[in-house]
C-alpha cells in the first residue's frame, strides 16, 4: 500500500474550510439570515471545488493511499493525524461534498433560528469528511462521533413528524454502534502489538489471528451496520429520515449511512479479512433480508419520507450484499452503489422538500395531482424514483448490475431474491409517484408557483449526476478499481 | 528538614487563620452588600496566591514527619489541582444569598481548611496521617453541608453525610488495624515491601478492603454511595459544587497511592473493584435517568463516574495510574461547568429542576453552550476531555485483557447519554411556560465560561501536553514498588 | 472478434441514426418545452435522418456477408469486459429500417391527431426517446447493451401510456405495464447474469456460434435460454404476462400504433430472432416456446371476439400475431417469423392509425358507437381499415397472406400436427374478429344493440382534442403509405427470403418442406371466417351478437381475460399488500422497535426502582453497606 | 504476651459487630453515633494488641491520635445533632426524609 504525500495539504483544506465556516457562521449576528445563508453557500461551495479536485486529480494509475497529510497526535499511544485517500474514499469525498452544496441550498428557506442550524450543519458534515479521510482509527472513531451529536440537536429543532422520539431513538442507536466499535478498535490496537491506530501499519497481513480477526469484525460489522442500516438494527433510519428537516435527511440518508458502510469496508474488512470471510455468509443472509423487507415495507407507507426510508434500507442492503460477495466486482458495485445511492436519495429528499415547504405535508394521500401544478419540481421527484427503481441510464443501474454479478457468482439464490426485488421495488415507488404525482390537478394546491432556477439548481446538479455517471460509469469505477484490486490480490486466501 | 517543600499546606493555614480572625471581628450590624463583596473579593485573592503557591512548588521533593508527609511530583500535581478547584468553586461564589451574610467568613474559613486537609490526604504516606487528614476534610465539609439557610434541606443533608461518614471512617481505622497488625508498620512504603507477599492471608485481604472502603465513601463508590444524592441535593450549590470536584479529586489521589502501595498482588481485590465498579456505574446511571432535580442527577452521574475510574484503578500499572489521574483532571473541568452554569441559573440558591432550564439557548447562548458541552464531555462524545479520559481508561484496560468490562462501560455510556440529552432538551428545545428575562451574566462570568468550554474541548483535541503531565504523575507512585 | 470493424461511414450513419433521437429528446426536454411547434418539427427531423440512415446503410450493405462490428469499453471496471458497441447484419438492417419508416409514419400522423394538447412537445420529447431507445436496441451488439435499451423502451411505454396523467385509468396502466414488463425483465437479467458467468462473454456474434458454447452443459443453456425468454414474455405480452398490453390502450393512439403493435412488442420477436441460434441449441426450449406462442395466439383472438373497443380489439389481435410469430420461429423457421413481423408491423400500425382517424373524429373508442356516427362516410381510413383487415386475416393478394403462408408452412413441418391445427384454427379465428369488426362498422344498426351485462365500457377518450381539419393531410398520408406497403410487400416474398435466409449464420431450417394442401386450407378457414362474420354482422336481417355472446358464461370467460387480471389482481393486493408487506412493517413496528422501546422501558423502570432505594432511612443505608462489605469478605473464600 | 493477638482480633471483631448492631438498630441518632464511637474504640483495641504483639509503638501513638480525633468527630456530630433537635424536636431518624 504505497503513500504519496500531498504537496497541498487538500485534505484538511476540505476540513478547515467547513471548521472556519462554522465559525464564520458562528461569528454573524443572528437577524442576518441572508448573510448566514450565502457565507455558508459560499464554504460549501469551496468544500465541493476541493472535493472535486481531489477527485480528478486522484492519479487513476499509481492507485495506493494518495494526498497524504501525517502529524503525531498522541505518540505514548501511537495516534497519528493522518489523513489519506484511496480508491474506497475520494468516491465518498465527492458524494459528501455534492450533497453538503445541495444540503445547504435546499435549506435555502429556512426561517426559524437559522445561524444555530447552519453552525451545526457545518459539524455535522465536518465529522463526515473527517471519518472518511482519516486513515487512524482512533480519529475515524472521533470524527464518527463528532458526526454524531449534532445530528441530535439538528433533528430535535427543526425536525417534523415525532421528531423528540425519532431524534433520541437515532442518537442513542447510533451511540449504541460507537459502543460496539470503540472497544473492538481498541482490541485490535492492543492485539497488534504494534502500539499504534494508524490504519496503514495495521492492514499488514499476518498481523492478527484468525480469532482475533473474527471477534473484532463481528464487534465492527455490527457497530457499523447499525448506521450502515444493516437490517436487524434498521428501525432508526426511516423515524430518523422522516423526523429530520430535508437538508438534514440528506446529509443523514445520503451520506451517514454511507459512514455505516465505508467502516465496514475500511475498518472491518480491510484490517480483518479471515473475519470478513468467516461472517461473510451472515452479512449475506442480513443484506438479502435487508432488500426485501425494505421494499416490502415501503408498500405499506403513506408517508413520503417514510417511504424513502426504507427504500434506502433497501438499497443499502444491495450495498451490504456487495460487500458480503468477497470479490472484485462485489466490491466494486457497493461502493459505487454507494455514491449512486447516496446522490439519489439526495434528490428524492431535496424534491421531497421543496413539496413539503410548499404544500405542508408528507402524506401521499393528501398529495395528488402536482405533476400539472409545478411540473418541474414534481419532474424531479419522478427522475430520482426511477433511478430508485435501477433503471438503466441513471447511476444506480450500474451499482446494482455490479452487484447483483457478483452476487449470482457467490451465492446464487440470493442473488435471484435480490433481481426480484427490482419489480417490487419498481411497483411501489411508481405507485408513489402515481399517487403523490398524478392524478387530476389538485385544487388545494392550485396556487403553488414552480422552482426557480436559484432553488433548483442543488436538484439539477444531482440530477445531472445521476445521468452521467448513467451514461459512463467508467468514470467512478475507474477510480474505485485502484484500491478494490490490489485489495483483493493481497486478500490471504 | 527544609520547611519550604510544605508551602502550599503552610500558605492555605495561614489564609485559614485569617479568615477565622476574620470571623472574630465584629461585623457591623445592617450587614449591607459591601461587606460581602470584601470577603468574596479576599477569598479570591488568597485562592489565587495560592495557586501561585502550588504551582511554584510543583517540582518540590521530600518528606517531613520522619515520612509520614512526602512530597513528589504526583502529590504536587494533585495539590495544584485541589488549589485550581478551589478558585474555581471560590469564584462561582460571587452571591451566595442561600448562606447568610454572617456565615460567609466561617464559610470561607471551612472551604480553606478543607482544601488544607485534602492538601495533606495527597501527601499522606502513613496511615496515620492519612487518617488525620481525612478526618479534617470530612468535617469540615459535614458543618459546610449544614451551613444552608434553607434548615431542612441543609441539616437533613448534613446528618445523613455525618452518619455515613463517621460509619466509613470507623471501617476504614478498623481495616488500618488490621493491615497494621499483619504488616507490621505503618509506612505505606514499607507496607508496599511486605503485603503483597501476604496477599493470601484473611485479614490482611479484609483489612485492605475495610481500609478501601474509607476512600470509597469520598469517591461515592457503590456501597458508600448513599449520602451522595442527599447531600448534593440538600447541600447549597457551590458546597454541593467543592464535594463534586475537589474532594473527589482527593479520593482518586489517595487511592491511587494506597492501591498501588498495597495491592499489587492479590487477584481478589481486581475482582472486587471489578464488581464495585461495574455495580456502581449501573447504579449510578439507571438512577440518574429518573431524576428531576438536577443536582441530584450530577450526584448520580458522579457515582457512575467512579465506577469509571474505578476501571483505570484496578488496572493496577502505569497505563491506568496515568489515565486515572488524568481523567481525575477531566472531571474537575467537566463538574465544574456543569455546577457553574447551575449556579448562574438560581442566583437565590435554591435547588434547579431540569424543567426550569427551558428555553436557555435564548435566555444566554453561553451558558447553554457550555451545559451542552460539559454534558457532552461527562457522556464521552470525542472532541472533549472527558472522551480523552474514558478513551485512555479504556486503552489501559484492554491492554491488559478486560475486553467485557469496557464492553459494559460503554453500554453504561450510551445509557448515560440518554438523560444527558434529556437535559440538553430541556435547555434548547422546550420553550418556558412564560417568556423568561435574559439572563444576565457579568463579564467574569462570561470569561469564565469561555475558558471552561475551551479548556473542554482543546483538552478534547490536543491532550497530548495533558496525558505527559499525567504520566509524569504516575511514575513516583511506580518507582516506591 | 465481431467481424470486419466497420469503417467511418458505416459508423457515422449509426451514431447520426441512434444518436440524434437522444439529442432531440433532452433538447426538447430542456429548451423547447415551451414551443410546441419547434419541438414537434425538431423529433420529425431527427427521425427522417434516421430513417434516411437506416434506408443508406441497407442499401450500401444489402450484399453483406459478415456482420460488421464497433465496440468501445464503457464500463471499465475489473472484472467486467463488457464492451458497448454496434453490430450490424441482415437481421439489424431490416430491423432498424421497419423501425424507422414507422417512427417517421407515426410521428408525422401525430401532427394531426395530437394537434392542439397542452402536452405536445412532452409527446414529441417522449417519441424520440423511444425511437433512440429501440435504434439502439436493434444495433446493440452486446446482450447487456440489448437489456440496457430494454428496459429504456419500458420506460418511455411507461411515460406514453401514461401521457394523459391527469386520468387515473392511463397512469394505472402505465404503472401496470412497466411493472408488468420488469417481471419479465428480470427474468432476462437473471439469464443474462448466468450467461456471463458461465461464457464470460455476452458478445451477440458469439453466443450465436456453436464453437464458442461447446463446453457449457446442455442443461444450463435451455435454463437460460427459458429465462431470457421471459424477458421476450414480458416485453411481447406473451402468455402469462399479456394482460398489460389492452390496458396499454389509455395511451395516445399514434403511441399504440407506434409502440404497442409494430415496434416495441416487436422487440421480443426480433431478439428472439437475434439468439435464434443460440435457442435453437436446446429443443426442449424451443417446444416450451412453441407452446407458449400458441397459447397465447388461441387466449387473445378469443378475447378479441367479445371486445367492444376498436383498439382493445387490434391489442389482442397484436398478441395473437405475436403468437403466431414465436410459434413460427420456436417450429424452427427463421424467415416465417422475421418476414410475419415485417409485414405485421405494416398492416397493424396501417389498423390502428385508421382507428385513430375514427377516434379522433367521433371521440368514442366504442365500434358499435362508431358504426352509428358513420364511420363509414370517410373514405379513406374506411378503405385502409379494410385493407388491413384483409390483411390481418391472410386474404390472398396482401401481404398478411405471404406472411401466414409461410407461417403456416413452418408449422406444417412439425412432426406433432396439433400445432397446425392449432394454427389453421386461429387463422379462421383471426378473419373472423376482424371482419367482425368491418361489418360492424360497414353496416351500422339504429337499435342499441343489447349486449349480454359485463362488458367493461370502454372510457371515453380525452375530450381535449378537437378535430382540427388542418391535421386531416398528415393524418391521411401515413395511411395511404402503409396501405400501399401491406399490398406491395406480399410480393417481395422471395427477395426479402434470400436476403434473410441467405444472411443467416450456421444453422435454423429454412421452413420445412411446405405441405402441398396447407396454404389452400389456410385460405379457406379464412374465407370460412369472413362467411361466419358474414352472417352474423353482415346481412341485412343479422343481429350483430358474435356466436359466443350467446353462451353468457363463455363470454365473461373472454371478457374477463381469461381471468388472468383479476388473479394478479389477486396477487398484487391480497398477498404481497395486504398480505406480506402488513406483516414486515408489523415486525418493523412491533417485533422490533417493540423490542427495543422494551428494553429501555425497562430499564428507566429499573432506574427509577434504583432511585427509590436510595431514599431509604439513614439506618437501612447502614445496614447496606455492612451488608455488602461483609459479603465482599466472604467472597474471599471462593 | 499476656494474650495471643487472635483473642485480641476476636473481641475486636465482636466489638466492632456489637457497635455497628448498636449504629443500625437503635432509632435515636444519638445512640448511631455511640455505635460509632464503639466501632471506633474496637479499632483502638487491634491497635494497642498489635503494637504490644509487634513490639512498636506506632500503635500506641496511632490510639492517641483515635481518641483525639473520636472526640472532635462526636463534638461536630452532636452540635448538629442538637441543631437538628433544636430545629425538628426529635431524634428519631425516622423524620429526616424530606429529600427525595
Amino acid at each position: 500500500m504505497q503513500m504519496e504525500p500531498a504537496s497541498f495539504p487538500f485534505l484538511s483544506a476540505i476540513l478547515l474550510s467547513c471548521v472556519v465556516g462554522m465559525m464564520a457562521i458562528i461569528l454573524i449576528p443572528e437577524e442576518r439570515q441572508l448573510l448566514i445563508k450565502q457565507v455558508s453557500g459560499v464554504f460549501s461551495g469551496i468544500s465541493l471545488l476541493l472535493s472535486l479536485y481531489v477527485f480528478f486529480a486522484f492519479n487513476r494509475s499509481l492507485g495506493g493511499v494518495q494526498f497524504v497529510e501525517h502529524l503525531n497526535w498522541i505518540p505514548s499511544l501511537g495516534i497519528s493525524y493522518f489523513n489519506g485517500v484511496d480508491g474506497f474514499s475520494v468516491p465518498n469525498i465527492l458524494l459528501t461534498g455534492i450533497v453538503f452544496f445541495t444540503g445547504v441550498l435546499t435549506m435555502w428557506e429556512l426561517k426559524t433560528r437559522v445561524k444555530e442550524y447552519f453552525a451545526l450543519y457545518f459539524l455535522l458534515v465536518a465529522g463526515v469528511y473527517g471519518l472518511f479521510m482519516s486513515m487512524d482509527l482512533f480519529f475515524i472513531f472521533v470524527w464518527y462521533d463528532v458526526s454524531l451529536f449534532p445530528m441530535y440537536l439538528l433533528i430535535a429543532v427543526w425536525g417534523t413528524t415525532r421528531k423528540e422520539y425519532g431524534a433520541m431513538k437515532l442518537t442513542l442507536y447510533l451511540l449504541a454502534g460507537s459502543a460496539l466499535i470503540l472497544p473492538a478498535i481498541i482490541f485490535l490496537w492492543a492485539k497488534s502489538g504494534l502500539n499504534t491506530f494508524s490504519f496503514v501499519l495495521l492492514m499488514h497481513p499476518g498481523l492478527f489471528t484468525p480469532s482475533v480477526q473474527k471477534f473484532a469484525f463481528l464487534l465492527l460489522f455490527l457497530g457499523f451496520g447499525i448506521l450502515a442500516g444493516v437490517w436487524p438494527l434498521h428501525t432508526w433510519s426511516p423515524d430518523g429520515h422522516v423526523a429530520a428537516p430535508h437538508g438534514v435527511s440528506m446529509v443523514h440518508a445520503g451520506v451517514l449511512m454511507k459512514i455505516g458502510a465505508f467502516g465496514v469496508l475500511r475498518v472491518a474488512i480491510m484490517l480483518c479479512p479471515l473475519g470478513w470471510i468467516y461472517w461473510a455468509k451472515l452479512m449475506a443472509v442480513l443484506a438479502v433480508i435487508g432488500i426485501i423487507y425494505g421494499a416490502l415495507v415501503g408498500l405499506r407507507q403513506t408517508d413520503l419520507k417514510y417511504v424513502i426510508g426504507y427504500s434506502s434500507v433497501s438499497h443499502m442492503g444491495v450495498v451490504g450484499l456487495g460487500l458480503s460477495t468477497v470479490t472484485v466486482e462485489g466490491l466494486n458495485g457497493a461502493v459505487f452503489q454507494m455514491f449512486a445511492h447516496g446522490i439519489m436519495t439526495a434528490l428524492l429528499f431535496s424534491s421531497v422538500g421543496y413539496i413539503y415547504d410548499r404544500t405542508h405535508t408528507k402524506m401521499i394521500p393528501e398529495l395528488g395531482g402536482l405533476s400539472r401544478v409545478v411540473p418541474v419540481a414534481s419532474a424531479f421527484f419522478i427522475v430520482a424514483a426511477l433511478a430508485g427503481i435501477g433503471l438503466p441510464g441513471l447511476a444506480n443501474f450500474w451499482g446494482e448490475l455490479v452487484v447483483f454479478l457478483a452476487a449470482f457468482k457467490v451465492y446464487p439464490l440470493f442473488g435471484v431474491i435480490a433481481v426480484v426485488t427490482l419489480v417490487v421495488s419498481a411497483l411501489f415507488m411508481l405507485r408513489v409517484v402515481q399517487k403523490a404525482f398524478y392524478g387530476p390537478a389538485n385544487p388545494r394546491y392550485a396556487g403553488l408557483q414552480d422552482v426557480t432556477l436559484w432553488l433548483g439548481t442543488p436538484r439539477i446538479i444531482l440530477a445531472a449526476v445521476l445521468l452521467i455517471l448513467g451514461l459512463y460509469p467508467s468514470l467512478l469505477f475507474n477510480v474505485i478499481r485502484t484500491a478494490s484490486v490490489p485489495f483483493m490480490n493481497g486478500l490471504p486466501r | 528538614m527544609n520547611w519550604m517543600i510544605a508551602g502550599p499546606e503552610i500558605f492555605y493555614f495561614a489564609a485559614s487563620l485569617w479568615f477565622l480572625l476574620l470571623t472574630f471581628t465584629a461585623q457591623p450590624k445592617p450587614a449591607q452588600n459591601g461587606g460581602r463583596r470584601r470577603e468574596y473579593l479576599t477569598a479570591i485573592f488568597l485562592a489565587s496566591l495560592g495557586i501561585l503557591v502550588c504551582l511554584a512548588s510543583v517540582h518540590a521533593q521530600g518528606w517531613l514527619f520522619t515520612r509520614g508527609f512526602s512530597v513528589d511530583f504526583f502529590s504536587q500535581v494533585f495539590k495544584t489541582l485541589l488549589s485550581l478547584g478551589l478558585f474555581l468553586i471560590v469564584c462561582i461564589c460571587g452571591q451566595i444569598n442561600d448562606i447568610e451574610d454572617r456565615r460567609h467568613n466561617e464559610f470561607y474559613f471551612l472551604l480553606f481548611t478543607c482544601t488544607l486537609a485534602l492538601m495533606l490526604l495527597v501527601s499522606a504516606d502513613h496511615l496515620l496521617s492519612i487518617y488525620v487528614s481525612l478526618e479534617l476534610s470530612s468535617y469540615s465539609l459535614y458543618i459546610l453541608v449544614a451551613l444552608r439557610k434553607k434548615r431542612g434541606q441543609g441539616l437533613e443533608a448534613g446528618i445523613k453525610y455525618f452518619l455515613i461518614g463517621s460509619f466509613a471512617s470507623a471501617v476504614m481505622l478498623f481495616g488500618m488495624a488490621l493491615l497494621y497488625s499483619s504488616a507490621g508498620t505503618a509506612y505505606l512504603p514499607e507496607m508496599a515491601k511486605v503485603l503483597p507477599g501476604m496477599m493470601a492471608s484473611p485479614a490482611v485481604v479484609t483489612g485492605l478492603l475495610f481500609t478501601l472502603g474509607g476512600f470509597f465513601f469520598k469517591l461515592a463508590v457503590f456501597p458508600f454511595h448513599f449520602w451522595a444524592p442527599d447531600t448534593y441535593q440538600g447541600a447549597s450549590n457551590q458546597v454541593a459544587a467543592y464535594i463534586a470536584t475537589a474532594s473527589k479529586v482527593a479520593g482518586i489521589a489517595i487511592i491511587l497511592r494506597v492501591v498501588a502501595s498495597a495491592g499489587q498482588g492479590s487477584t481478589y481485590l481486581v475482582h472486587v473493584l471489578v464488581i464495585l465498579s461495574v455495580v456502581s456505574m449501573t447504579l449510578g446511571n439507571l438512577a440518574a435517568m429518573v431524576q428531576k432535580d438536577m443536582k441530584r442527577l450530577l450526584a448520580f452521574s458522579t457515582v457512575a463516574h467512579s465506577g469509571y475510574v474505578l476501571i483505570g484503578i484496578l488496572v493496577l500499572d502505569a497505563a491506568g495510574y496515568s489515565a486515572t489521574i488524568f481523567y481525575a483532571l477531566a472531571l474537575l473541568a467537566m463538574k465544574f461547568t456543569a455546577f457553574m452554569v447551575v449556579v448562574e441559573l438560581t442566583p437565590d440558591g435554591r435547588n434547579l429542576q431540569i424543567e426550569e432550564l427551558a428555553g436557555l439557548h435564548r435566555r444566554s447562548p453561553l451558558m447553554a453552550l457550555a451545559l451542552l458541552v460539559a454534558l457532552f464531555s461527562l457522556a464521552g462524545i470525542p472532541p472533549t476531555i472527558g472522551f480523552t479520559g474514558k478513551f485512555l481508561i479504556f486503552t489501559a484496560a484492554i491492554q491488559k485483557g478486560y475486553v467485557a468490562l469496557v464492553i459494559i462501560a460503554m453500554v453504561n455510556v450510551v445509557i448515560s447519554l440518554y438523560y444527558y440529552l434529556l437535559v440538553i432538551k430541556a435547555a434548547y428545545l422546550l420553550e418556558p411556560a412564560e417568556a423568561l428575562p435574559p439572563l444576565v451574566v457579568s463579564f467574569p462570568k462570561k470569561l469564565l465560561a469561555g475558558l471552561s468550554i475551551a479548556v473542554i474541548v482543546v483538552a478534547g483535541f490536543f491532550p497530548w501536553w495533558l496525558i505527559q503531565i499525567a504520566q509524569a504523575a504516575a511514575q513516583p507512585l511506580m518507582l516506591g514498588r | 472478434m465481431v467481424g470486419s470493424p466497420a469503417h467511418p461511414v458505416d459508423l457515422a450513419a449509426l451514431i447520426a441514426a441512434t444518436m440524434l433521437p437522444f439529442a432531440s429528446f433532452l433538447a426538447i426536454l430542456v429548451v423547447t418545452r415551451g414551443r410546441p411547434r419547434l419541438s414537434a418539427w425538431l423529433s420529425i427531423g431527427s427521425v427522417t435522418i434516421t430513417l434516411a440512415c437506416s434506408i443508406a446503410l441497407l442499401a450500401l450493405h444489402s450484399g453483406l456477408t459478415t456482420p460488421i462490428g464497433f465496440s468501445a469499453d464503457l464500463i471499465g471496471s475489473s472484472g467486467l469486459n463488457i464492451p458497448f458497441g454496434f453490430l450490424l447484419d441482415r437481421l439489424n438492417l431490416l430491423m432498424i429500417v421497419v423501425v424507422s419508416t414507422i417512427c417517421f409514419l407515426v410521428q408525422v400522423y401525430s401532427l394531426g391527431y395530437m394537434a392542439g394538447d397542452p402536452g405536445f412537445s412532452r409527446y414529441y420529447a417522449f417519441m424520440s426517446l423511444f425511437t433512440w431507445a429501440m435504434m439502439s436496441l436493434a444495433v446493440s451488439a452486446n446482450l447487456l447493451q440489448l437489456y440496457f435499451f430494454w428496459e429504456l423502451v419500458g420506460l418511455s411505454s411507461y411515460l406514453l401510456i401514461g401521457f394523459w396523467y391527469e386520468k387515473f385509468s392511463a397512469t394505472q396502466a402505465g404503472k401496470k405495464a412497466f411493472v408488468m414488463t420488469r417481471a419479465g425483465d428480470a427474468a432476462f437479467f437473471i439469464g443474462i447474469l448466468l450467461l456471463f458467468i458461465h461464457t464470460g462473454d455476452l458478445g451477440i456474434v458469439n453466443l450465436d456460434s456453436r464453437a464458442a458454447l461447446a463446453g457449457v452443459p446442455p442443461s444450463f443453456i435451455t435454463l437460460s435460454a427459458l429465462l431470457i425468454f421471459g424477458g421476450i414474455v414480458g416485453k411481447s405480452a406473451q402468455f402469462p404476462l399479456l394482460t398489460w398490453l389492452p390496458d396499454a390502450m389509455e395511451g395516445p393512439t399514434p403511441v399504440s400504433a407506434l409502440l404497442h403493435s409494430a415496434t416495441m412488442v416487436a422487440a421480443g420477436v426480433y431478439l428472439f430472432a437475434r439468439l435464434f441460434p443460440f435457442f435453437s441449441m436446446s429443443a426442449v426450449a424451443m417446444s416450451v416456446f412453441l407452446a407458449i406462442g400458441t397459447i397465447s395466439m388461441l387466449l387473445a383472438s378469443t378475447m378479441a371476439m367479445v371486445s367492444r373497443d376498436i383498439k382493445k380489439v387490434w391489442a389482442f389481435s397484436t398478441i395473437s400475431q405475436l403468437g403466431f410469430m414465436i410459434m413460427a420461429l420456436g417450429a424452427g423457421s427463421y424467415f416465417a417469423g422475421v418476414f410475419h413481423l415485417t409485414t405485421h408491423a405494416g398492416f397493424k400500425a396501417l389498423l390502428f392509425l385508421c382507428s385513430g382517424v375514427f377516434i379522433h373524429r367521433f371521440e368514442t373508442n366504442d365500434v358499435y358507437e362508431l358504426s352509428r356516427l358513420g364511420a363509414k362516410r370517410m373514405l379513406i381510413p374506411m378503405v385502409t381499415m379494410v385493407l388491413g383487415a384483409a390483411a390481418l386475416s391472410g386474404l390472398p393478394p396482401l401481404s398478411g397472406y405471404f406472411s401466414k403462408e409461410a407461417v403456416m408452412g413452418s408449422l406444417a413441418g412439425l412432426p406433432n400436427p396439433v400445432w397446425l391445427g392449432a394454427g389453421l384454427a386461429g387463422v379462421f379465428l383471426t378473419a373472423y374478429y376482424s371482419f367482425r369488426l368491418i361489418f360492424i362498422l360497414l353496416f351500422p344498426r339504429e337499435t342499441a344493440v343489447t349486449i349480454p351485462v359485463g362488458t367493461p365500457s370502454p372510457p371515453p377518450q380525452a375530450a381535449g382534442i378537437p378535430a382540427g381539419a388542418p391535421g386531416a393531410w398528415a393524418m391521411a398520408v401515413p395511411l395511404i403509405v402503409l396501405a400501399t406497403i401491406t399490398v406491395v410487400l406480399g410480393f417481395f416474398e422471395t427477395p426479402l427470403k434470400n436476403f434473410i435466409g441467405a444472411g443467416m449464420l450456421a444453422g435454423g431450417s429454412v421452413g420445412g418442406e411446405a405441405l402441398s394442401w396447407t396454404p389452400l386450407a389456410a385460405l379457406a378457414l379464412a374465407l370460412a371466417g369472413v362467411g361466419l362474420a358474414w352472417v352474423e354482422f353482415g346481412r341485412k336481417g343479422a343481429r350483430q351478437i358474435g356466436f359466443v355472446d350467446r353462451i353468457p358464461i363463455l363470454h365473461r370467460l373472454f371478457a374477463e381475460r381469461w381471468y388472468i387480471d383479476r388473479f394478479y389482481g389477486l396477487l398484487v393486493n391480497l398477498v404481497i399488500d395486504r398480505g406480506i408487506s402488513r406483516l414486515c412493517y408489523l415486525n418493523d413496528r412491533k417485533v422490533i422497535d417493540g423490542g427495543i422501546d422494551g428494553l429501555c422501558e425497562g430499564a428507566v423502570e429499573s432506574g427509577r426502582v434504583m432511585a427509590v432505594l436510595q431514599t431509604g432511612m439513614v439506618q437501612y443505608r447502614l445496614l447496606a453497606i455492612f451488608a455488602v462489605l461483609a459479603l465482599l469478605a466472604l467472597y474471599f473464600y471462593y | 504476651m499476656i494474650a495471643p493477638f487472635r483473642d485480641i482480633l476476636l473481641l475486636a471483631a465482636t466489638l466492632f459487630a456489637l457497635g455497628a448492631f448498636c449504629a443500625v438498630v437503635r432509632r435515636n441518632l444519638i445512640m448511631i453515633v455511640l455505635g460509632i464511637e464503639i466501632m471506633l474504640n474496637a479499632a483502638a483495641i487491634v491497635f494497642v494488641g498489635a503494637s504490644l504483639h509487634l513490639n512498636n509503638l506506632d500503635g500506641q501513638t496511632f490510639v492517641l491520635f483515635i481518641l483525639a480525633v473520636a472526640a472532635t468527630e462526636v463534638s461536630v456530630g452532636l452540635a448538629i445533632i442538637v441543631y437538628a433537635f433544636r430545629r425538628t424536636g426529635s431524634f428519631d431518624p425516622r423524620h429526616f426524609n424530606l429529600l427525595r
